[in-house]
Formats: C-alpha cells, structure tokens, sequence
C-alpha cells in the first residue's frame, strides 16, 4: 500500500523568498508544498530573527525524482548564487501515490 | 535639551542586546507595534488633514515627490567611488537612504511633542511619498532601465506593502473619520501611542545590537557613512521645507525624513529585485548605525537647523 | 446614516487582502484580538447583569434558547432542496447560521452606541446562549441521533471551546465584581474596545478577501444565500425580542444575532462532527459573504426593522 | 550504537485534528510524537492561516516498521477521505532503540 | 476582605484548564504581557525612587540581599530530610523557593492598592534584589564550590536573563524620567497595569491546572510543601521588613516575596546548571501549588502578619 | 549533481538548550543547522507550551557520516541521561556538496 518511489526535497532559504517560490513550484508543476518557518546558521551567518528579512522558512515537496531534480536544478539555477538556500533531498515511501 | 523617554528604551535594547541577554520581543509581537506605529501615523494625520484645505498641499506634495526621486542619485556616487562599492550594492544602499524610516519619524514626533513645537498635519502625507520613489531609483541604478526586471510585479509589491498599506489606509481613514469619529480610537492608537513606540524601540536596539559584529567587520567606511550621509541629506529635507514655507517643526521633520533611510520597505524589495545586493551591508549602516544616529543625535540637530532657517 | 469608523478597517482589510498586499495579522495577534473582545462583551454585560433582578430575565432565556433550537430547522430545507447540497453540507451550513457571530455582535454593539440607542445588558447573555443550540442541531441533521456520534466528548468540546468560555467566564467575573470591580480593568477591556475591534475587522477583511477566489467558484448560489438568508433570520429574532418587550435596541441586537452566522465555533465544531461537509462552503459563505453583508448593510436595517416594530 | 530499523512517519494535516490524532498515536501505542505548526498547498487548496480551520500541523512519529504501518492504515481509514491529510515514512537510524 | 478581581481570572484559567478547555493563549501574548508587567513594575518603581533619597535604602538594600542568601538555606534540609529528595531536587527546589515571583508580588500589589495600603517604593528594588542570590546558593548546594560549573557563563545567564533585565532596566527608565516623564507611558504601562495581570494570571491558572496531574502523582508531600513552606518564609520577610522600619505595606509586600517562589529565573537556570533535578517537580510545587496558594491565602495572611508585627 | 552520501542529524529537545546546542555544534565543527520550535510527547512526558521551559525545538544539521557520528555520540553523552531528547539519522542527496 506503500509506494517507495518518492522523493522528499527540503529546502531551507531566506523568508523573502516566500512568494516567489511556491509560484516556482506552481508552475513547475509540483502537486503541493509544505513550510514551516525556521531559523538557522549556515555559511551566510546567523539568521535567526522576527524580522523577516533575515528570517528562514523551511520548504518540503514531495514528488517523483524527476519533478525532484526539475525542481532542484531551477532553485540551483535561480538563487543559488545571491540567497541563503540550502537543499537536500530524500526518499520516502507514499500512500495514494497517484496524488502526487 | 533633554532625552525623551522613548530614547531610553532603545538603549536599555541596544545594552541588552551587547551583553547577550535572552531578551527578545516575538515577531508577532515585533509585526503588532509596527502595525501600531503605522496606522496611528496615519490616524492623526489623516485627522488632522481633514481639517485643511488640501488645494494648498497638493503643490508641496509634488515637490516632495521629487525630492523622493533625487535624493538617492545623490547618495549613489559617493558609494560607488568613495565607498568603491559594487553597483548593486551602492544602488541598493542609496535606495535605502533615499526612502524613509517611519520609527525615526515617530521619534522625531514624540521629540516635537515634548518641546512643545507643532507642526502641519501632512507631514504624514510626506512620510507616505518618500517611502517608494527612492526605491525605484535604486533599482533602476542597479538594474538599468531595460533589464528583465519585473517592473508590474516589483511596483506592485512595493505598493501594497504592508507599510504603505497601512499608513494611506490610516490616512484615508483618519481623513473619512474626522476629530469626533477618531474619539473611540484614541485610546488604542493615540494614548497608547508612546508605549508602544517605547517597545518598538526597545526591539529596534535590540536588533541594532545583533549587527554589531557586522559592524566591527564592515570596517570603518559603512560606519563613517551612517553617521556622515544623514546630514546632508537632513539639509537638502530642510531646505525644501523652508522654501515649501512650512513651519520649524514641519522643517525639522521634512529634514528628519530626508536625513532616515528605510529598514522595512527598502530591504524587502531589494532583497527580490537587486538579489546581487549584499543585504547586511545596507542592513547594518541602516540600522546599526544610521538609526540609533538619528534618534540619539540627528534629530535635535535637524531641529536646529530648521531653527536657524527661520531666523528663531 | 453614517457609517461606523471600524467598518473602514474591515474595508482596508478587504482592499488590501483583494490587491494581494502582504499586510496580514500574526495568528497569535488575531488570538489576542478576540480573546479581548470575548473577554470584553462577558465582563460589560456581566457587570450591568449585577445591577439586574435576574427573575425577569430568565424567561427571555428559555424564549431565545428555543430559538436557537429552531433557526437551523428554517434554513436547511432551503440548502438541500432549492441549493441542491448534499446533506452534510446542508446541515453544517445550517448550523453555522443558526448559531451566531461575535464579531459581528459587537459592530452591532458600537453601531448602536455611536447611534445613542441603549439596549438591554442580557443581550451579552443571550449572545452566549444562542452559540451553541444551533450547532448541536446541526450535527443531529447530518447524522441523525442514532449515529456514532460521541456525543459526549463533542459537546465538551463545543461547551469548553474558547468563545464560550471567555463569554460565560466575563460575564460571571464582571457580574462577581460589578461596576466599582471593573473599574481598573477598563483602560484594558473597555476603553480600547473600539481599537481592538478595529484591528480585529482589519484581519476579518483580510480573510474576507482570501475566500473571493472561492466565492467565484463557489456560484451564485452561495452568495444569494448569504446576502438574503440573514433577513428572515434577523425578522424572526426581531419579531421574538419585539414578543419579549426588549427595547429597541434589544430587539435589534437580537435581530442581529439571529442574521448572524458563526465562523469560530461552528466551524472548528463541524470540521470534527462532520468530516464529510466541505469546510469551504460554510466558510465562504459565512465569512466570505455574510458577514460583510450584515456590518454594511444587515445591522441598519435590523434597527430600522426593530424601530417599526416598536412603532418608532 | 545506531539502530538502523526504524521508520519516521511524518504527517502534514489540519490543525483542527491535532487533539484526535494525538490521542489516537497513544492509543495505537507510538512512543511518542513531535509537532510544529505549518502551512501549505495540496489538493484541498491553499491552507495557510492564522485562522486555526485552514492551517496545518505537521507530525513525526519514530517507530519501528510495524507500528508505523498501523498508524498510516489507521489514519487513512478515519481520515484520508474526509480531511486535508499526506503521509510519508522514510527509514531512519536512531539511538536508544529500547525507547521507542 | 474581598477578593481582588484579577484573581478570578487565576480561577477561570484554572477551570478551563481543568476542564481540558481548548483555551489557550498564543506564546508570543504570554511574552508581551510578562514583558509588560516587569517594565510597569520597574518604571514605576523607579520613578518613585527619583523622588526619594537613596542614602537611608542602602543599609536595607544589604539586609535584604543577605535574606535572599540565607532563605535557601532553610528550605533545603527540609526538603533533603525530611522530603528525602535526592540533593540536586532539594537544592534546585530550595533556590525556587528562595528566589521570587514576579506574578505574586504584582497581585499583592494590586491587592494593597484596592485596600488603600501604601508601601515605600524600594520593594521594586527588593525583588529585583531577591531574584538571583538565592538561585547562586541553590547551584552552589548541588554542585558544591569546586566542581565544574561554568560560573562566569552562568552568572551571566541570570543576571541578564529578560527579567531582570526588564526590572532593572524600568527602574532605571523610570528613575531618569521621574514623574513627568512617565505620563505619556502611563496609559500603556499603568493605566493597563491590571488588565494586563488580568490575561496574565489567566494563563497562569492554565498553567496550574496543566500542573494537577503531576500534583496528583508526586504524592502528598510536595503539597504539603508548597502550602506549608511559604508560611515561615513570609514570617522571615515580614521580620526582616518590620525590623528594618517598612512601613505596614512594605513589610506585607517583603513578606510576600519572601514567601512567593521563582517560576521563570529560577527553572531556566536550573535546568542548566543543576540537569539532575527533575524540572517536574520544582515547577509542580513552585506553579502548581504555591502560586495559587499564595494569591487566594497567602498575601492576606501576610497583610495580617505585618498588621500585628505593627501592633495596628 | 546530487551527492548522496551526506547525513540529516535531526534532534528534538529542550528549547531551554538551544544556546548551549548551538555553541556546541559550532565547536564540533557542523557548518550550519537549521531550528523550528516543537511540541511533543515522549518518554518524559508531554511538552506543550508557551512556557520555554517545557516547549521542545527541532534542530536539522547535514552533514557527512563522521560529523554525524561525533555529534550524536556528544549529545548522547552530554544530554541523554538529564533531557528530554531525541535523535535520528537519515541519508540525504545534497547539491553543492563543498558547502558542508
Ligand atoms: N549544515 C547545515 N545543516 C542544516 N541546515 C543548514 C546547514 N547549513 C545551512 N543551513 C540552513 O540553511 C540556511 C541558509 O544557509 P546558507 O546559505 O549556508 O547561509 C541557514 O540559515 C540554515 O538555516
Ligand atoms: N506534494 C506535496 N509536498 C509537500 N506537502 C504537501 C504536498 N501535497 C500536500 N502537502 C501538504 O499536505 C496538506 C494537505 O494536503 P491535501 O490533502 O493534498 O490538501 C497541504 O496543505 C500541504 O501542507
Ligand atoms: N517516538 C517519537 N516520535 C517522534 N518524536 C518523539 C518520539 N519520542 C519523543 N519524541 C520527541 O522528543 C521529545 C523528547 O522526548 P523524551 O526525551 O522521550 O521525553 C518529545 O517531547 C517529543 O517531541
Ligand atoms: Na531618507
Ligand atoms: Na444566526
Ligand atoms: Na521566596
């Protein structure tokens, strides 16, 4: 009843980004995200604060390992260079695999 | 010429921040008192412009405008060949200065009050049209004006910022409501006003105290320019207000808006439309320096420049 | 007839939610928020319940109860024979409307005011009473009583809910201390009653506006229900407070509550007692619809009708 | 000293089911579970709010393959159909084995 | 002698917490109100030290120092001997029980001002006085003096902990400021003084009843110690303040924080320096037991203690 | 693109120990960590509250398979025995691998 062919992308990146990003995956086709906000350290310092712009959200999709790469290769694309972001990816097994 | 209260609570933030206390305002509690800050401002003026013919202000307006759209060309080529910044960096940081900071206006209020000294009702109004233009300008520096830049989306967000919104919100409310619809407000929004601009501010020194390492590495250039660029700038803000005829307490706070630069609006939209742009850099000189500058020393002296601008 | 100060900020929140403006109210803002409006509308009509022989009032309380048994019975036939919805939703929609709005009570309350119209202090109690008979209807209209309901651990959970607690735990602290025991706790509760409700109908807006993608999808139906179904609502509460002798405005505020429909109770209520209702439409509808309909435009007509009642 | 055979179950759901789903994880007999408050999109739409009705929460629960099968076919008998619900489990390593 | 009103709160809190009411208030509302309680009571204080001579409250400032260093000491071998708690538990609880409560010396504050008792305004000074020695002489009894505590890091941690960097900060503010300077805080800082108590102690009685089943399992003699204990501490305070000349208030107010124990210093440094105490235990007695035993039966038996010690 | 030999060390405690965590994961040499506020139950009970000193932080760290060794063996031998905690291991693919 349990599908493992998925992929689990996390992403941890600057709030700002908030907006931006989920009409990335929008349009990306990623069938849904979730997040939650956060706070961290990482080679850009600390970011750790009310105010969102040195504030963290934390992003999860699940997918296939297509869309996962897709997804992957456009963030590394767009932000890498200019924003805190850091990804990882993982893989998890589903139920109703045909939702996603 | 004594501190006002308020000031003390910036401090006792800014020492508790340095010796690493556990003290810190929630961010939801940090979003309320600016939601306070902001539609209080524009509350009261909105009030207090309800009273005026607006036919005199509308030329005023305009030329507020523009200053809003020049400040910031002057700002950018001391950064880019003194400071020897990088484009995006120099163009974001003099969006920063070009645009206003609405806690420094609201100290410099609070400053006024206590010495007893008016001033006209839209200067709120002033506060509104100096937030955008400047921001504008600072993208076009940086960017250029035939960029992929998503203008639409980009203007539209600066516009429908929460800051913006709230304050024309105020205003337009304000203005609908009038001295006597204002009255079961006042307690919320006007009496409270003080207090809660005292935790804003505790909150302010506590996130200017966060940028002290930055400040320590940024080394000695950022640090000379917070403290340096407020003044002409105040100057250009004052003289404008002189010439605008406005009263020593409209003068002052013209000058004091001309001389704060932007630790909300300019940051968030800069961070999306000048992403080379460093953001601790304009950050830090915003906040950790220029800020506690302006509300510690700045303000009184914009006070007396307007002073001797009109021979008082 | 002019309209209230504090509509103005549900209308920036409506503008500013529609125009996409990243404005929004922290979750534990919007808590604080009707926790002290909760808190306040107990305490008040606690306090001025002191001062009352209760005897007189106890019959109303029976009277106004049945009502809140009968509202829904009136609205589901129309939801699942004219809108063609499925029984849950049917059922949940009727419970919802059954039930009753504090949000919109209280720009009731502050209508009157501004308007000098006074009304009885058991209004507050009736508010109380009519939150939760509607709801346990609704509930028994989409499973029936045999069903396997935890009846029990459901009507803790509506009885213990927040809304109800904060009411009945005001309205015993207010009646226990009376009007020299509130005396202290008014800077807090009562005189920033307005503020707090303008902030609180600022995020009302703001939601409103986030259920317009909703209500287009959602058809005509849902809106027409929504602007027209409070009318025969709010008659029948006008025609049982004008049978009960209340006051004017005691007959308008019962208007009120009965054309007003519940978004915090019902909902959370419905979501765990009837999975199979789709949240969206009793929300949409609610929130999205009705409760903009009965602040502009519902509440001075309930006065007008509970005026013509009364032969005003 | 690290136990390979475990699984984390994360579930992303209504915050209005938090109280039923931790009483049903002790019922079932998890060794415990963990929380944070989320938001999202999914095939139920946007849900993200302060507005307790159209907000998440977020879910983990450690434990051994079993167990963690009981949880995701109770979960998708009682509440897949009716509410905004995903699940996914992937294999961790843990220490203290006997804890959980 | 009738029941301040801020206490009902403490009990519908309680109630709803007992009834597994969904009630609860956000985190980051439970920040703002302590934040607000520690800066009313500092800036109050302080602003009414500004007009008294510091010459004459020294001497009692040691005095009552050396109490916060001894109180421990009795606590603890009660509870090694004849609670039989292993040392780390005895000595975390006894610098609990040392240390003071915020909450409990503002309800004992409003409770003098509704009976019209003054009080000399150094009791601010005394507890910001009475919050750390003791929590030292608590880590100092589990750790002994040569063992391995980081002391400088820890010290530290207490002494800028939020509160009393709060107090000491508003005591400063207020005595800067002194009387003028305070009005335009008033209405945020004191005129909601007690409102703010009011939410407070509401979410304390939510706290406390979320203690009752770790009350019911840790067995009669933490209850029996929560009840009992403050007792002879408060006897402690009140013949420390009456020797020192306080006047009937002073002593009352010095008796209750003498019997009031720490909630919010005491566990976070505890759980840092002392990890083998069980935090359960010290926040059972301490939260669950004492604070409510104290603001319903304690502060009038201390009244009375200090009335009797004065022979009035 | 995906380099998939790195760890996530996932670690749920005492949000009373973030700054001494935090410190301890700069010493150890993590290069960054990610923390969201939780709420939970486990051995020691249910931690649930505004309250610091009984709310729960979530803390991430990536990492490879050593780092992740030497900071579960450091907490399990500072924290385990007086704190609620809890940790697990899983394997992630990380993009920019040089980062960690
Ligand atoms: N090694 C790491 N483990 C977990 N989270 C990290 C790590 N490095 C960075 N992060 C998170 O990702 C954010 C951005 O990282 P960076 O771009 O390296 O500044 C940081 O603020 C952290 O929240
Ligand atoms: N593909 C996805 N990846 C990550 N989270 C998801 C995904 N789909 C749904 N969710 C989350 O699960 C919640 C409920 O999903 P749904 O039942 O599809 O509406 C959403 O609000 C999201 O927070
Ligand atoms: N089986 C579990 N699954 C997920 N989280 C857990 C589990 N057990 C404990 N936790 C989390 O870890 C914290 C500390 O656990 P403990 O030390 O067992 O009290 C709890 O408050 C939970 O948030
Ligand atoms: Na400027
Ligand atoms: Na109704
Ligand atoms: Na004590």
């Amino acid at each position: 009843m349990i599908d493992r062919n998925f992929k689990l992308l996390t992403v941890v990146t600057e709030a700002a980004l908030e907006n931006e990003l989920t009409e990335a995956l929008d349009r990306l086709g990623a069938s849904g995200y979730t997040i939650v906000n956060a706070r961290g350290r990482g080679s850009r310092g600390v970011r750790d604060a009310g105010w969102s712009t040195s504030s963290n959200i934390r992003v999860e999709v699940i997918c296939d390992a297509l869309m996962a790469e897709k997804i992957a290769d456009y963030l590394q694309e767009h932000y890498y260079r200019d924003y805190a972001m850091v990804l990882f990816i993982s893989d998890v097994g589903i139920m109703r695999p045909e939702k996603f | 010429m004594s501190i006002d209260p308020v000031i003390l609570f910036f401090l006792l933030g800014l020492i508790a921040g340095l010796a690493r206390s556990d003290l810190r305002l929630p961010p939801a509690i940090y979003e309320l008192l600016s939601i306070l800050l902001l539609l209080a401002i524009g509350l009261k003026g909105g009030m207090e412009l309800s009273q005026q013919q607006m036919s005199s202000v509308l030329p005023q307006m305009v030329a507020v405008l523009a200053m809003g759209f020049i400040l910031p060309l002057f700002v950018y080529p001391v950064l880019l060949y003194i400071g020897r910044l990088g484009r995006p960096d120099a163009a974001s940081i003099a969006g920063h200065y070009g645009s206003v900071s609405v806690g420094t206006y609201a100290v410099a209020v609070a400053f006024l009050a206590s010495a007893g000294i008016a001033f006209e009702p839209h200067l709120a109004l002033f506060l509104v049209l100096l937030e955008v233009p400047a921001i504008v300008v600072g993208i076009l520096l940086a960017r250029g004006i035939h960029s992929g830049t998503r203008w639409g989306k980009l203007l539209h967000e600066i516009f429908f910022g929460k800051s913006i919104v709230l304050l024309v919100g105020g205003l337009l409310i304000g203005w609908a409501i009038g001295p006597e619809g204002i009255k079961p407000l006042e307690p919320l929004f006007i009496d409270s006003f003080k207090g809660v601009l005292a935790l804003f501010l505790l909150e302010m020194g506590l996130i200017a105290a966060s940028q002290a390492r930055e400040i320590l590495q940024r080394g000695i250039f950022l640090v000379a320019f917070g403290v340096i660029a407020p003044i002409p700038l105040a100057i250009c803000g004052a003289l404008l207000g002189w010439s605008l005829d406005l009263s020593v307490g409209g003068t002052a706070l013209l000058a004091t808006l001309a001389g704060s630069c932007s630790y909300i609006a300019a940051p968030a939209a800069m961070r999306i439309a000048v992403p080379e742009a460093n953001p601790a850099l304009s950050l830090t000189a915003s906040l950790g320096v220029t800020f506690p500058f302006n509300i510690f020393v700045g303000i009184p002296i914009y006070l007396e420049i307007a002073k001797r601008l009109h021979g008082a």
